[in-house]
Protein backbone atom coordinates (compact mmCIF):
# COMPACT_ATOMS: atom_id res chain seq x y z
CA UNK A 1 0.00 0.00 0.00
CA UNK A 2 2.49 2.13 0.48
CA UNK A 3 4.85 4.56 -2.16
CA UNK A 4 8.37 3.38 -2.89
CA UNK A 5 9.53 6.84 -3.88
CA UNK A 6 8.86 10.09 -2.87
CA UNK A 7 7.29 11.41 -6.16
CA UNK A 8 6.16 14.36 -5.40
CA UNK A 9 5.40 14.07 -1.82
CA UNK A 10 8.46 15.44 -0.45
CA UNK A 11 8.92 18.99 -1.93
CA UNK A 12 11.07 22.36 -0.74
CA UNK A 13 9.77 25.37 -3.04
CA UNK A 14 9.72 29.17 -2.92
CA UNK A 15 6.01 29.08 -3.98
CA UNK A 16 3.18 28.43 -1.72
CA UNK A 17 1.63 25.48 -1.23
CA UNK A 18 -1.81 23.64 -1.39
CA UNK A 19 -2.90 21.70 1.77
CA UNK A 20 -5.51 20.09 -0.65
CA UNK A 21 -3.06 19.19 -2.80
CA UNK A 22 -0.88 17.25 -0.10
CA UNK A 23 -3.84 16.01 1.46
CA UNK A 24 -5.21 14.72 -2.39
CA UNK A 25 -1.96 13.28 -2.73
CA UNK A 26 -1.62 11.44 0.52
CA UNK A 27 -5.24 9.86 0.03
CA UNK A 28 -4.53 8.50 -3.44
CA UNK A 29 -2.09 5.88 -1.97
CA UNK A 30 -4.85 3.54 -0.61
CA UNK A 31 -8.18 3.15 -0.51
CA UNK A 32 -8.18 2.08 3.37
CA UNK A 33 -7.37 5.43 4.49
CA UNK A 34 -9.32 6.63 7.56
CA UNK A 35 -7.22 9.40 8.97
CA UNK A 36 -5.18 12.44 7.42
CA UNK A 37 -3.63 14.43 10.27
CA UNK A 38 -1.73 17.66 9.20
CA UNK A 39 0.78 20.27 10.74
CA UNK A 40 0.91 23.34 8.98
CA UNK A 41 3.27 25.97 10.42
CA UNK A 42 2.45 29.41 9.87
CA UNK A 43 4.27 32.59 10.46
CA UNK A 44 3.37 34.28 13.67
CA UNK A 45 4.33 38.18 14.38
CA UNK A 46 5.64 37.42 17.62
CA UNK A 47 8.56 35.34 18.89
CA UNK A 48 10.48 35.63 22.25
CA UNK A 49 9.61 39.19 22.78
CA UNK A 50 10.14 40.47 19.80
CA UNK A 51 7.63 41.76 16.90
CA UNK A 52 8.24 40.21 13.77
CA UNK A 53 7.41 41.75 10.61
CA UNK A 54 8.88 38.40 7.84
CA UNK A 55 11.02 35.72 7.80
CA UNK A 56 13.61 34.05 5.38
CA UNK A 57 14.08 30.90 5.33
CA UNK A 58 17.52 29.15 3.42
CA UNK A 59 18.12 25.42 3.06
CA UNK A 60 21.08 23.69 1.79
CA UNK A 61 20.24 22.49 -1.45
CA UNK A 62 20.30 18.58 -1.76
CA UNK A 63 20.92 17.86 2.00
CA UNK A 64 17.98 19.09 3.26
CA UNK A 65 15.76 17.24 0.87
CA UNK A 66 17.23 14.35 1.56
CA UNK A 67 16.92 14.39 5.13
CA UNK A 68 12.68 15.74 4.71
CA UNK A 69 12.87 12.23 2.17
CA UNK A 70 14.46 10.02 4.66
CA UNK A 71 11.93 11.43 7.53
CA UNK A 72 8.95 9.97 5.24
CA UNK A 73 11.30 7.01 5.13
CA UNK A 74 11.24 6.50 8.42
CA UNK A 75 7.69 7.32 9.36
CA UNK A 76 6.60 4.90 7.04
CA UNK A 77 9.32 2.05 8.68
CA UNK A 78 8.13 3.02 12.51
CA UNK A 79 3.86 4.02 12.36
CA UNK A 80 1.68 2.19 11.45
CA UNK A 81 0.89 4.83 8.54
CA UNK A 82 0.22 4.87 5.17
CA UNK A 83 1.25 7.67 3.33
CA UNK A 84 2.77 11.01 4.59
CA UNK A 85 3.47 14.33 2.30
CA UNK A 86 6.27 17.30 3.35
CA UNK A 87 6.37 20.46 2.04
CA UNK A 88 8.58 23.38 3.46
CA UNK A 89 8.88 26.40 1.51
CA UNK A 90 12.21 28.77 1.61
CA UNK A 91 12.50 32.70 0.54
CA UNK A 92 10.56 35.08 2.04
CA UNK A 93 7.82 34.38 3.53
CA UNK A 94 5.33 37.12 5.27
CA UNK A 95 3.16 36.84 8.48
CA UNK A 96 0.26 34.94 8.33
CA UNK A 97 1.63 32.90 5.17
CA UNK A 98 2.49 29.04 5.17
CA UNK A 99 5.63 27.54 6.11
CA UNK A 100 5.65 24.04 6.54
CA UNK A 101 3.27 21.19 5.81
CA UNK A 102 3.27 17.73 7.26
CA UNK A 103 0.41 15.35 6.42
CA UNK A 104 0.11 11.60 7.31
CA UNK A 105 -2.42 9.09 6.07
CA UNK A 106 -2.99 6.01 8.34
CA UNK A 107 -6.19 3.39 8.92
CA UNK A 108 -6.86 4.66 12.75
CA UNK A 109 -6.02 8.08 13.73
CA UNK A 110 -3.92 7.77 16.48
CA UNK A 111 -1.33 6.34 14.08
CA UNK A 112 -1.54 9.51 11.78
CA UNK A 113 -1.30 11.84 14.63
CA UNK A 114 1.60 10.31 16.36
CA UNK A 115 3.42 10.19 13.35
CA UNK A 116 2.86 13.96 11.92
CA UNK A 117 3.83 15.04 15.31
CA UNK A 118 6.98 12.86 15.21
CA UNK A 119 7.49 14.01 11.57
CA UNK A 120 7.34 17.91 12.24
CA UNK A 121 9.62 17.31 15.76
CA UNK A 122 12.41 15.09 13.44
CA UNK A 123 12.55 17.97 10.75
CA UNK A 124 12.94 20.78 12.62
CA UNK A 125 15.78 18.73 14.60
CA UNK A 126 17.65 17.31 11.49
CA UNK A 127 17.03 19.27 8.41
CA UNK A 128 19.30 21.95 7.62
CA UNK A 129 17.00 25.03 7.28
CA UNK A 130 17.73 28.30 8.63
CA UNK A 131 14.91 31.15 9.56
CA UNK A 132 16.17 35.04 9.59
CA UNK A 133 13.51 37.12 11.28
CA UNK A 134 12.68 40.70 10.72
CA UNK A 135 12.45 42.74 13.62
CA UNK A 136 12.41 46.64 13.96
CA UNK A 137 15.92 46.36 15.57
CA UNK A 138 17.12 44.48 11.92
CA UNK A 139 17.49 40.73 10.68
CA UNK A 140 18.33 37.93 12.99
CA UNK A 141 19.06 34.61 12.18
CA UNK A 142 17.26 31.82 14.45
CA UNK A 143 20.03 29.51 16.47
CA UNK A 144 17.69 27.25 18.45
CA UNK A 145 15.08 24.80 17.79
CA UNK A 146 11.78 25.16 19.62
CA UNK B 1 39.95 20.56 -3.73
CA UNK B 2 37.63 20.56 -0.98
CA UNK B 3 34.84 22.63 -1.13
CA UNK B 4 33.09 24.17 2.13
CA UNK B 5 29.84 25.48 2.28
CA UNK B 6 28.35 28.36 4.69
CA UNK B 7 24.92 28.75 5.62
CA UNK B 8 22.56 31.01 7.77
CA UNK B 9 25.00 33.37 10.36
CA UNK B 10 28.09 31.17 9.09
CA UNK B 11 26.95 32.61 5.33
CA UNK B 12 27.44 36.05 7.06
CA UNK B 13 31.19 35.45 9.43
CA UNK B 14 32.38 34.36 6.28
CA UNK B 15 31.81 36.90 4.31
CA UNK B 16 31.10 34.21 1.50
CA UNK B 17 29.02 30.78 0.43
CA UNK B 18 31.19 29.09 -1.01
CA UNK B 19 35.20 28.48 -0.12
CA UNK B 20 37.41 25.66 -1.89
CA UNK B 21 40.79 24.86 -0.49
CA UNK B 22 43.49 22.61 -2.31
CA UNK B 23 44.47 19.58 -0.06
CA UNK B 24 47.86 17.34 -1.34
CA UNK B 25 45.84 13.99 0.84
CA UNK B 26 43.36 13.21 2.95
CA UNK B 27 43.30 15.42 5.70
CA UNK B 28 41.32 15.35 9.58
CA UNK B 29 38.33 17.58 10.17
CA UNK B 30 40.36 19.38 13.23
CA UNK B 31 43.48 20.15 10.24
CA UNK B 32 40.50 21.83 7.80
CA UNK B 33 39.38 23.97 10.92
CA UNK B 34 42.50 24.83 11.52
CA UNK B 35 42.88 26.14 8.12
CA UNK B 36 39.31 27.97 7.82
CA UNK B 37 40.27 29.63 11.02
CA UNK B 38 43.34 31.30 9.65
CA UNK B 39 41.78 32.34 6.41
CA UNK B 40 38.50 33.29 7.99
CA UNK B 41 39.32 34.72 11.74
CA UNK B 42 35.74 35.96 11.88
CA UNK B 43 34.91 32.17 12.31
CA UNK B 44 37.81 31.07 14.59
CA UNK B 45 35.14 31.54 17.68
CA UNK B 46 32.34 29.48 16.43
CA UNK B 47 33.84 27.27 14.48
CA UNK B 48 34.75 24.79 18.00
CA UNK B 49 31.22 25.21 19.05
CA UNK B 50 29.46 22.11 19.67
CA UNK B 51 26.31 23.49 18.03
CA UNK B 52 28.12 23.61 14.92
CA UNK B 53 27.12 20.81 12.91
CA UNK B 54 28.90 19.79 10.06
CA UNK B 55 28.35 17.80 6.52
CA UNK B 56 30.08 15.59 4.63
CA UNK B 57 28.95 15.05 1.03
CA UNK B 58 25.73 16.28 2.50
CA UNK B 59 25.65 13.40 5.42
CA UNK B 60 26.45 14.54 9.02
CA UNK B 61 30.17 14.02 9.98
CA UNK B 62 31.76 12.80 13.40
CA UNK B 63 34.21 15.15 14.59
CA UNK B 64 36.90 12.53 13.50
CA UNK B 65 35.58 12.44 10.18
CA UNK B 66 38.48 12.51 7.32
CA UNK B 67 38.10 14.73 4.17
CA UNK B 68 39.08 13.52 0.99
CA UNK B 69 40.02 15.64 -1.89
CA UNK B 70 36.86 16.07 -3.67
CA UNK B 71 34.48 16.06 -0.77
CA UNK B 72 31.57 19.13 -0.08
CA UNK B 73 31.78 20.06 3.60
CA UNK B 74 29.15 21.99 5.15
CA UNK B 75 29.55 24.19 7.95
CA UNK B 76 25.95 23.98 9.92
CA UNK B 77 24.72 26.15 12.55
CA UNK B 78 21.40 25.14 14.74
CA UNK B 79 18.44 24.28 12.66
CA UNK B 80 15.75 26.62 12.54
CA UNK B 81 12.87 25.12 9.86
CA UNK B 82 9.15 24.03 10.54
CA UNK C 1 -8.11 36.79 20.46
CA UNK C 2 -10.61 34.08 20.70
CA UNK C 3 -13.76 34.24 18.78
CA UNK C 4 -16.75 34.32 21.00
CA UNK C 5 -19.49 32.28 18.71
CA UNK C 6 -18.80 29.90 16.75
CA UNK C 7 -20.10 31.88 13.46
CA UNK C 8 -19.13 29.92 10.42
CA UNK C 9 -16.34 27.66 12.54
CA UNK C 10 -18.61 24.33 13.62
CA UNK C 11 -21.31 23.27 11.14
CA UNK C 12 -23.18 20.13 9.69
CA UNK C 13 -23.56 19.67 6.53
CA UNK C 14 -24.45 17.14 3.76
CA UNK C 15 -22.03 18.98 0.64
CA UNK C 16 -18.34 18.56 0.75
CA UNK C 17 -16.06 20.67 2.73
CA UNK C 18 -12.85 22.42 1.70
CA UNK C 19 -10.04 22.23 4.40
CA UNK C 20 -8.07 24.96 2.94
CA UNK C 21 -11.71 27.78 3.92
CA UNK C 22 -11.01 25.64 7.46
CA UNK C 23 -7.98 26.21 7.65
CA UNK C 24 -8.29 29.96 5.94
CA UNK C 25 -11.14 30.48 8.96
CA UNK C 26 -9.07 29.98 11.71
CA UNK C 27 -5.93 31.06 10.58
CA UNK C 28 -8.11 34.45 10.54
CA UNK C 29 -8.71 34.92 13.99
CA UNK C 30 -5.03 36.03 15.24
CA UNK C 31 -1.35 36.95 13.53
CA UNK C 32 -0.29 34.99 16.78
CA UNK C 33 -1.06 32.17 15.18
CA UNK C 34 2.10 29.67 14.26
CA UNK C 35 0.76 26.33 14.29
CA UNK C 36 -2.42 24.46 12.87
CA UNK C 37 -3.26 20.94 13.73
CA UNK C 38 -6.39 19.49 11.49
CA UNK C 39 -7.66 15.94 11.40
CA UNK C 40 -9.27 14.64 8.78
CA UNK C 41 -11.91 11.98 8.76
CA UNK C 42 -12.22 9.87 5.73
CA UNK C 43 -14.48 6.80 4.47
CA UNK C 44 -12.62 3.99 4.04
CA UNK C 45 -13.13 0.84 2.47
CA UNK C 46 -12.97 -1.73 5.02
CA UNK C 47 -14.07 -1.93 9.04
CA UNK C 48 -14.10 -4.88 11.42
CA UNK C 49 -13.59 -7.52 8.48
CA UNK C 50 -16.38 -6.30 6.30
CA UNK C 51 -15.81 -4.69 2.40
CA UNK C 52 -17.33 -1.42 3.14
CA UNK C 53 -19.09 0.46 -0.43
CA UNK C 54 -20.63 3.03 0.98
CA UNK C 55 -21.61 5.29 4.02
CA UNK C 56 -24.63 7.03 5.86
CA UNK C 57 -24.85 9.26 8.44
CA UNK C 58 -27.86 10.49 10.29
CA UNK C 59 -27.53 13.05 12.73
CA UNK C 60 -29.90 14.76 15.65
CA UNK C 61 -30.65 17.70 14.16
CA UNK C 62 -29.99 21.16 17.07
CA UNK C 63 -28.67 18.92 19.36
CA UNK C 64 -25.66 17.66 17.45
CA UNK C 65 -24.82 21.32 16.69
CA UNK C 66 -25.30 21.95 20.22
CA UNK C 67 -22.45 19.12 21.45
CA UNK C 68 -20.01 20.69 18.17
CA UNK C 69 -20.14 23.85 19.57
CA UNK C 70 -20.04 22.87 23.06
CA UNK C 71 -16.71 20.92 21.87
CA UNK C 72 -15.09 24.06 20.47
CA UNK C 73 -15.92 25.98 23.54
CA UNK C 74 -14.14 23.85 25.76
CA UNK C 75 -11.39 23.37 23.59
CA UNK C 76 -10.53 27.36 23.47
CA UNK C 77 -11.10 27.23 27.38
CA UNK C 78 -8.95 23.98 28.48
CA UNK C 79 -6.23 23.94 25.67
CA UNK C 80 -3.86 27.26 24.80
CA UNK C 81 -5.18 26.92 21.13
CA UNK C 82 -6.71 30.36 19.26
CA UNK C 83 -9.29 29.10 17.26
CA UNK C 84 -10.95 25.88 15.90
CA UNK C 85 -13.03 25.21 13.74
CA UNK C 86 -15.16 21.58 13.05
CA UNK C 87 -17.39 20.28 10.50
CA UNK C 88 -19.06 17.06 9.87
CA UNK C 89 -20.93 15.87 6.89
CA UNK C 90 -24.19 13.76 6.78
CA UNK C 91 -25.95 11.93 4.41
CA UNK C 92 -24.54 10.02 2.07
CA UNK C 93 -20.52 9.19 2.08
CA UNK C 94 -19.16 7.37 -0.83
CA UNK C 95 -15.69 5.58 -0.07
CA UNK C 96 -12.67 7.86 0.03
CA UNK C 97 -15.02 11.02 0.29
CA UNK C 98 -14.09 13.15 3.57
CA UNK C 99 -16.60 12.48 6.71
CA UNK C 100 -15.26 15.23 8.98
CA UNK C 101 -12.82 17.72 9.35
CA UNK C 102 -11.09 19.57 13.10
CA UNK C 103 -8.68 22.24 12.86
CA UNK C 104 -6.92 23.59 15.89
CA UNK C 105 -4.84 26.75 15.63
CA UNK C 106 -2.24 27.73 18.35
CA UNK C 107 1.16 29.68 18.92
CA UNK C 108 2.83 26.58 19.91
CA UNK C 109 2.27 23.18 17.70
CA UNK C 110 2.31 21.01 21.13
CA UNK C 111 -1.21 23.01 21.77
CA UNK C 112 -2.94 22.21 18.75
CA UNK C 113 -1.97 18.77 18.15
CA UNK C 114 -3.40 18.43 22.06
CA UNK C 115 -6.68 19.73 21.35
CA UNK C 116 -6.99 18.55 17.77
CA UNK C 117 -6.83 14.84 19.22
CA UNK C 118 -9.02 15.55 22.38
CA UNK C 119 -11.94 17.05 20.10
CA UNK C 120 -11.75 14.45 17.81
CA UNK C 121 -12.45 11.79 20.55
CA UNK C 122 -14.91 14.04 22.50
CA UNK C 123 -16.76 14.71 18.96
CA UNK C 124 -17.12 10.36 18.90
CA UNK C 125 -17.75 10.33 22.37
CA UNK C 126 -20.75 13.16 22.49
CA UNK C 127 -22.47 14.12 19.73
CA UNK C 128 -25.39 12.06 18.42
CA UNK C 129 -24.23 11.47 15.47
CA UNK C 130 -24.54 7.47 13.76
CA UNK C 131 -23.05 5.95 11.15
CA UNK C 132 -24.59 3.03 8.58
CA UNK C 133 -22.20 0.77 6.55
CA UNK C 134 -23.05 -0.72 3.04
CA UNK C 135 -21.51 -3.95 2.71
CA UNK C 136 -22.68 -6.82 0.34
CA UNK C 137 -24.50 -8.22 2.97
CA UNK C 138 -26.64 -5.47 3.88
CA UNK C 139 -26.65 -1.88 5.62
CA UNK C 140 -25.64 -1.77 9.32
CA UNK C 141 -25.64 0.92 11.70
CA UNK C 142 -22.39 1.04 13.39
CA UNK C 143 -22.90 0.78 17.35
CA UNK C 144 -19.44 1.26 18.91
CA UNK C 145 -16.93 4.11 18.63
CA UNK C 146 -13.75 3.30 18.52
CA UNK D 1 -47.38 16.27 24.86
CA UNK D 2 -44.27 14.93 25.47
CA UNK D 3 -42.23 13.98 21.68
CA UNK D 4 -39.92 11.25 21.36
CA UNK D 5 -37.05 10.99 18.54
CA UNK D 6 -35.63 7.89 17.31
CA UNK D 7 -32.07 7.60 15.80
CA UNK D 8 -30.78 5.16 14.03
CA UNK D 9 -31.34 1.57 14.72
CA UNK D 10 -34.11 2.74 17.27
CA UNK D 11 -35.47 4.11 14.55
CA UNK D 12 -35.75 1.19 12.14
CA UNK D 13 -36.84 -0.77 15.10
CA UNK D 14 -39.32 1.15 16.28
CA UNK D 15 -40.59 2.28 12.86
CA UNK D 16 -41.19 5.47 13.68
CA UNK D 17 -38.71 8.98 13.44
CA UNK D 18 -41.19 10.79 16.22
CA UNK D 19 -43.90 9.24 18.44
CA UNK D 20 -45.80 11.94 20.66
CA UNK D 21 -48.04 10.63 24.12
CA UNK D 22 -50.09 12.85 25.75
CA UNK D 23 -49.26 12.89 29.70
CA UNK D 24 -51.81 14.34 32.60
CA UNK D 25 -48.23 15.66 34.51
CA UNK D 26 -44.88 15.38 34.64
CA UNK D 27 -43.41 11.43 34.43
CA UNK D 28 -40.48 9.61 35.40
CA UNK D 29 -38.24 8.59 32.84
CA UNK D 30 -38.72 5.24 33.73
CA UNK D 31 -42.62 6.13 33.16
CA UNK D 32 -42.03 6.62 29.95
CA UNK D 33 -40.16 3.74 29.07
CA UNK D 34 -42.87 1.50 29.72
CA UNK D 35 -45.32 3.21 27.96
CA UNK D 36 -42.98 2.82 25.19
CA UNK D 37 -42.39 -0.22 25.71
CA UNK D 38 -45.97 -1.24 25.65
CA UNK D 39 -46.31 0.98 22.27
CA UNK D 40 -43.78 -0.67 20.56
CA UNK D 41 -43.02 -4.06 21.47
CA UNK D 42 -40.18 -4.28 19.56
CA UNK D 43 -38.23 -1.85 21.87
CA UNK D 44 -38.53 -3.54 25.03
CA UNK D 45 -35.41 -5.91 25.01
CA UNK D 46 -33.18 -3.09 23.81
CA UNK D 47 -34.57 0.24 25.81
CA UNK D 48 -33.00 -0.74 29.01
CA UNK D 49 -29.50 -1.21 27.89
CA UNK D 50 -26.63 0.96 29.49
CA UNK D 51 -25.58 1.70 26.18
CA UNK D 52 -29.22 3.95 25.09
CA UNK D 53 -28.62 7.52 26.32
CA UNK D 54 -31.68 9.62 26.61
CA UNK D 55 -32.03 13.05 26.07
CA UNK D 56 -34.23 15.63 27.44
CA UNK D 57 -34.62 18.77 25.27
CA UNK D 58 -31.39 18.19 23.39
CA UNK D 59 -29.16 17.56 26.57
CA UNK D 60 -28.02 14.08 28.10
CA UNK D 61 -30.29 13.26 31.31
CA UNK D 62 -29.98 11.37 34.12
CA UNK D 63 -31.67 8.16 35.09
CA UNK D 64 -34.08 9.55 37.59
CA UNK D 65 -34.94 12.36 34.92
CA UNK D 66 -38.39 13.77 34.98
CA UNK D 67 -40.15 14.47 31.78
CA UNK D 68 -42.75 17.49 31.95
CA UNK D 69 -45.25 18.27 29.03
CA UNK D 70 -43.67 19.82 26.27
CA UNK D 71 -40.78 18.04 26.30
CA UNK D 72 -38.65 16.49 23.47
CA UNK D 73 -36.78 12.84 24.31
CA UNK D 74 -34.19 11.58 22.08
CA UNK D 75 -33.46 8.12 22.45
CA UNK D 76 -29.93 7.50 21.09
CA UNK D 77 -28.41 4.27 20.24
CA UNK D 78 -24.20 4.77 20.56
CA UNK D 79 -22.91 7.44 18.66
CA UNK D 80 -20.69 6.59 15.56
CA UNK D 81 -19.47 9.65 14.08
CA UNK D 82 -16.32 10.88 13.28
Amino acid sequence: MRAKTAEGLVKIQEKPFSIEEAVTKVKAASKGIGAVVTFLGTARDFSKGSVITGLDFEHYPGMAEKKLKDIRERALKNFDIIEMAIVHRTGRIEIGEDIVLIAAASAHRNDAFMACEWAITELKRTTPIWKRETTKSGEVWVSETP
Amino acid sequence: MITVRFFAMLKGLAKAEVKEYNVSGPIRLEELKGMLKKDLPALAGVLDSRSILVSINQEFAAKDAVIKDGDEVGLLPPFSGG
